[in-house]
């Protein structure tokens, strides 16, 4: 085992997987350059044959992977920023996520739409989304969204082999971790969630690089005596309602923090199936801590202000134990 | 290199098929059979043409108006007819219907009702061409009114950049919906676009199958020895409403004259009237054949019509390819 | 007053506001023709200046309604069908949403986007979608989901009056209900909900045409001795949860009953919002009748299978009570 | 018509404000106090020569290369410089910073960082403005990379039909982020595309201000007229990285030699030779305007740095210009 960082564990998913299956194929804009370092030294590895540099045309690209996949590649596109992807909208959620089905299961589509999501910092209002939310309520796809190296690595290699459209949101201020040597294989499967720390007082649902921020709020909390268990359902669409219902049988407190806006967002639903499935668990009322809804904001303490974090998570926490 | 009396009387019983197929499906919407029916009567000479011109396994995209798109691909007409009534043997299991008729295992990918949207995905087919050497040619369909959409830009930018093998096929019918082209277009030929993407625009007279094929031949051979992708424009015209429920909405936007000079130039009046002069294609020879598409596009229906319905639940498959247990997850009542 | 449908009922609304104000402007496909009747005889009415038919190039005249917003114009722009918005989604979300705030408030965007949402039956799956969750979970638009003739007249003028972008998704199948005479102001305030029907056993929130679904189970189930409360708040965003949690007190059952795609959908967020604030309220676990997570299918009874409905409200409420 | 020495001087001296201004940003990146800034030196002639040609009371729309539009059409340095501090007497009280400063009250009608999302706003401004029948023409900037989007194509064509009063101002500095032009572009000239949409396309010398602003006089007074738009192409370069920061990436994609073949011909080179040639200006004039902008450059970025930082909690102001009670609802922590 090694310790790599999140981006890195990226960049070693793609290039296993295209050592492995030849129809693996990478588009972008400056996917080649390797800019922001995803997709850095693939260029050189598998040549411009099966990394394709594109024209800013998002429509454009994404529906080329979708006919690419059509006949057979297996395209994992670089979207860059999820901010990015309602350029795209039409062409990843009315056509990606429909096509299989509308043509009555006649032919498969293994596309990777790759993002990193949240805000890199004074960014402002148009390259700061998460927008996840709005491919889970677009039925056809799979949504991942992973909190560690380790994840990022198993499940972006795990989405690469899907059969079907899977949209994968990182983000980069998630944990370091380590990750077993190149060549061990490294998968793991959609739907399972893992508990990141055990608690007894409030089950923490998070995503992301906001288990790690669970992660410290519980550390900060267990000294005021309030005891967190932190579960990452690592992917949301499908969701793993088991691991979250059998925490919160040890727990009955439910918080749950998430990178999206709120209304209608991740979070929203986490919340809305324990409601139907694990109501008798509950022993009181459910608390999210997600961004507000409004854009964000550039300056950074405005910034800090919108986004969900350790502080606001312990905060919540209290408020729920009543203290 | 003109066509061959076999290969014109292929494709006048392929428009044909296709004619009659529209009717018979035109009447069993208005007797409330099937809900829904793009026509496309009046524009078969392009779809015709377009795949005479194609390798067997070649690919076409289509859009909403695809009838005669996958019959001229060689679509069973049973199997369309059934997708049309929602059924089982229909191409898409009856999830589809008539906007989204395709058969794959035809080379027919997709058929999608977003104006557009379909232009990328054959590129797309044309890049995994490109990239496995298959020297397989894809042929793209699309209207007049897609053509001011940023798809069709950022579609043909790219196969242009690639060198990708497509062709881009669009049926100028002069109107999108009830709006003629020339208030919402800024070229008056949009083949004009195809400088834009450094690769040859032809204007194509669509009526006539024997140019649509010309055309599409000299495009295809280019394509397939790595010349990249061309832009035809076919100018034709649709007989039929923008659907066929349209004579219910009491709009008007034609006019009856417009539409009796391009009725004269019926592909099959000029097909029939080509074979008679070259070939001694007889009255009573054309008769028969009509006689004999008839029978069968009746026998298709039959046999579309007694394909079983899908059950309800059958709505919660297909998805996807790779289920998981709590996929997906919801309380069914 | 007088009984008019629902479609006449946004045209009425269209035409008086432009009477009104004549810096309101209508933009989209087709409209001179007024095909799908929305815009019918508007044309004849204010001319072809304010009548703008436009190429198929949905994010560019979204894109320019947002200049002529900027301007001063009030574009109304017909979107016709909830589908086609993911074609602008860019402009509508990453654009317009965010722009007053991204600039520090120096600039209104009083827009309308205009769209029949849900299946008009039998359109399969890229023709039929109700995505108004992915518009609540972008902050900076309202969603105005009006159930009746008199309601969408009166949310629709108010929208057309309202100084932010405003998403208006209107369903033909709801009830046909009587309005004031033309010429009599009829505007109605966003995020004030209304009681559809009273009822003692279970709170069922609605939107759309299952409020006169909501209706008819109500009906049925009286029969049945179990009494339902139809709510219908009229605006997902902004939400009137008092007009829900004080029904909840009355009758601590809650079944959201709601056509769009249930994962991260517009009943999942009124759920949270209970959850978090009207717990105490609850005596059962609550009940989602919503769309399965599957796109809409062609024929006819897989589609009805998919959509919620009167009969599948009437399972979910007996289920909640027991019976 | 040539420009007189004091419009020229004004030019060198607007140039020379955008390029101090950006030094001094750029300083203040490095040191941590800003967080961003996409470069635009080497380009200034461009923003300048389109500014010049216009009224004060029209209007152009920018996007996240934005300094030297701003400054050109007239916003305050220091009101330029406090966004991207964040602070309050930003133009955007802090909320756009770097990639959307903007100015409504100077007709900068905003600046967008998604890449051609202008291009419609443009369009749309134009409209207003025909609408109002108020005369005024609006001048849209956008990128090379920008020419590929949807769009700009759906953008230009409405702009055609409509016959709206609107210059597109095309920035080709020859490279999309890492990405050169041609490896993405089907056409090496983007005014080549003007054709697509029945308006004039105009290849001009972007280092050379005097040459944009008679390109975009031309192009001002036709839309003024009611001859609709233009498309202008200034062929360009930018001496910095794609964002400020980009140093950091280690990532490669021009050679030097290209660099310095560009730089001799900085407009700050080719105007200052032209007024010394034309107008006699000397090298000690130069040398006190060049002081006395420095000297304005490092008040206004005084003033900037000494505006109040907005509270935290003014992130949830300015969403909604008519509020509700409960609107935005959330607990906040
Ligand atoms: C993005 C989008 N906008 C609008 C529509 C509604 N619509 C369906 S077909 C059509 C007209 C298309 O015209 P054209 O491209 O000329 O093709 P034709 O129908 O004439 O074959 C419109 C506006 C749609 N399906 N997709
Ligand atoms: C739709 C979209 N895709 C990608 C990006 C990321 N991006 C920002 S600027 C840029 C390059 C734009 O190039 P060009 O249009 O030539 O303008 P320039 O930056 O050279 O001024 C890219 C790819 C974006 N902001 N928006
Ligand atoms: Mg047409
Ligand atoms: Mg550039």
């Amino acid at each position: 085992m090694r310790d790599i960082n999140y981006l890195q564990a990226m960049n070693e998913a793609i290039a296993e997987e295209m050592i492995r299956d030849d129809r693996v194929i990478v588009i972008g804009e400056d996917v080649r350059a390797g800019v922001f370092g995803v997709t850095a030294g693939l260029l050189e590895k598998f040549g411009p044959r099966r990394i394709l540099d594109t024209p800013i045309s998002e429509s454009g690209f994404c529906g080329a992977a979708i006919g690419a996949a059509m006949r057979g590649l297996r395209p994992v596109v670089n979207m860059h920023l999820g901010s990015f992807l309602y350029v795209a909208m039409d062409q990843i959620v009315n056509e990606c996520a429909k096509l299989r089905y509308m043509f009555g299961g006649q032919v498969n589509l293994p596309i990777v739409f790759l993002c990193r999501s949240g805000p890199p910092g004074n960014n402002a209002a148009q390259h700061s989304d998460a927008p996840y939310p709005l491919f889970a309520n677009s039925p056809g796809l799979k949504v991942v969204l992973p909190s560690t190296s380790y994840d990022v690595k198993g499940l972006l290699k795990q989405a690469i082999r899907d059969n079907d459209p899977v949209m994968v949101f990182g983000n980069i201020r998630s944990r370091k971790s380590s990750v077993p040597e190149t060549g061990e294989d490294l998968v793991i499967p959609f739907g399972k969630g893992e508990v990141k720390r055990a608690g007894t007082d409030i089950t923490v649902v998070a995503f992301l690089h906001l288990v790690e921020e669970g992660l410290s709020a519980a550390e900060d909390l267990e000294r005021e005596g309030i005891s967190l268990e932190v579960v990452d359902p690592r992917t949301l669409v499908p969701l793993d309602m088991q691991i979250i219902l059998e925490s919160l049988a040890k727990t009955g407190r439910l918080l749950v923090t998430d990178d999206s806006h709120r209304t209608c967002g991740a979070a929203a639903e986490i919340v809305a199936r324990v409601a139907e499935k694990g109501w008798n668990l509950l022993k009181a009322p459910v608390k999210r801590v997600t961004r507000y809804d409004v854009p964000i904001p550039y300056y950074r303490a405005m910034e800090q202000f919108v986004l969900p974090n350790r502080d606001k998570i312990k905060q919540a926490a209290r408020k729920l134990m009543g203290v | 290199m003109p066509l061959d009396k076999d290969r014109l009387l292929f494709a006048y019983r392929r428009i044909l098929e296709i004619r009659y197929l529209e009717a018979s499906l035109s009447d069993l919407l208005k007797r409330g059979e099937i809900p829904d029916l793009y026509p496309c009567s009046g524009q078969e000479a392009v779809a015709v043409g377009v795949c005479l011109a194609l390798r067997p396994d070649d690919q076409i995209t289509s859009m909403y108006r695809c009838l005669g798109h996958v019959i001229a691909k060689g679509a069973e007409p049973w199997r369309v007819a059934a997708e049309f009534f929602g059924r089982r043997d229909g191409y898409c299991k009856g999830k589809g219907g008539a906007k989204h008729v395709c058969s794959f295992a035809d080379g027919i990918y997709g058929a999608t009702s977003i104006v557009a949207a379909g232009i990328p995905h054959a590129a797309g087919v044309a890049l995994g061409n490109q990239y496995l050497n298959t020297g397989q040619v894809v042929a793209c369909f699309f209207g007049d009114g897609a053509a001011n959409q940023g798809t069709f830009h950022e579609g043909l930018n790219l196969a242009s950049v690639w060198k990708l093998p497509v062709v881009f096929v669009c049926e100028n019918n002069l109107y999108a919906l009830a709006t003629p082209i020339e208030e919402t277009t800024a070229v008056k030929d949009i083949a004009d676009r195809a400088a834009s993407y450094n690769m040859p625009g032809v204007i194509v007279d669509g009526m006539d199958v024997e140019a649509v094929y010309d055309a599409v031949t000299e495009a295809v051979s280019r394509a397939r020895a790595g010349g990249g992708p061309s832009l035809l424009e076919c100018k034709t015209y649709r007989f039929g409403g923008h659907f066929a429920a349209e004579f219910a909405l009491k709009i008007h936007y034609r006019e009856d004259s417009e539409m009796d000079q391009w009725r004269k130039r019926d592909p099959i009046l000029l097909l029939g009237a080509k074979l008679e002069k070259e070939f001694g294609f007889t009255e009573e020879a054309a008769q028969a054949l009509r006689n004999e598409v008839q029978q069968k596009t009746e026998e298709a229906i039959a046999r579309a019509r007694s394909s079983p319905a899908p059950l309800p639940e059958e709505a919660l498959q297909d998805l996807y390819a790779d289920s998981y247990a709590n996929l997906p997850e919801q309380e069914i009542f």
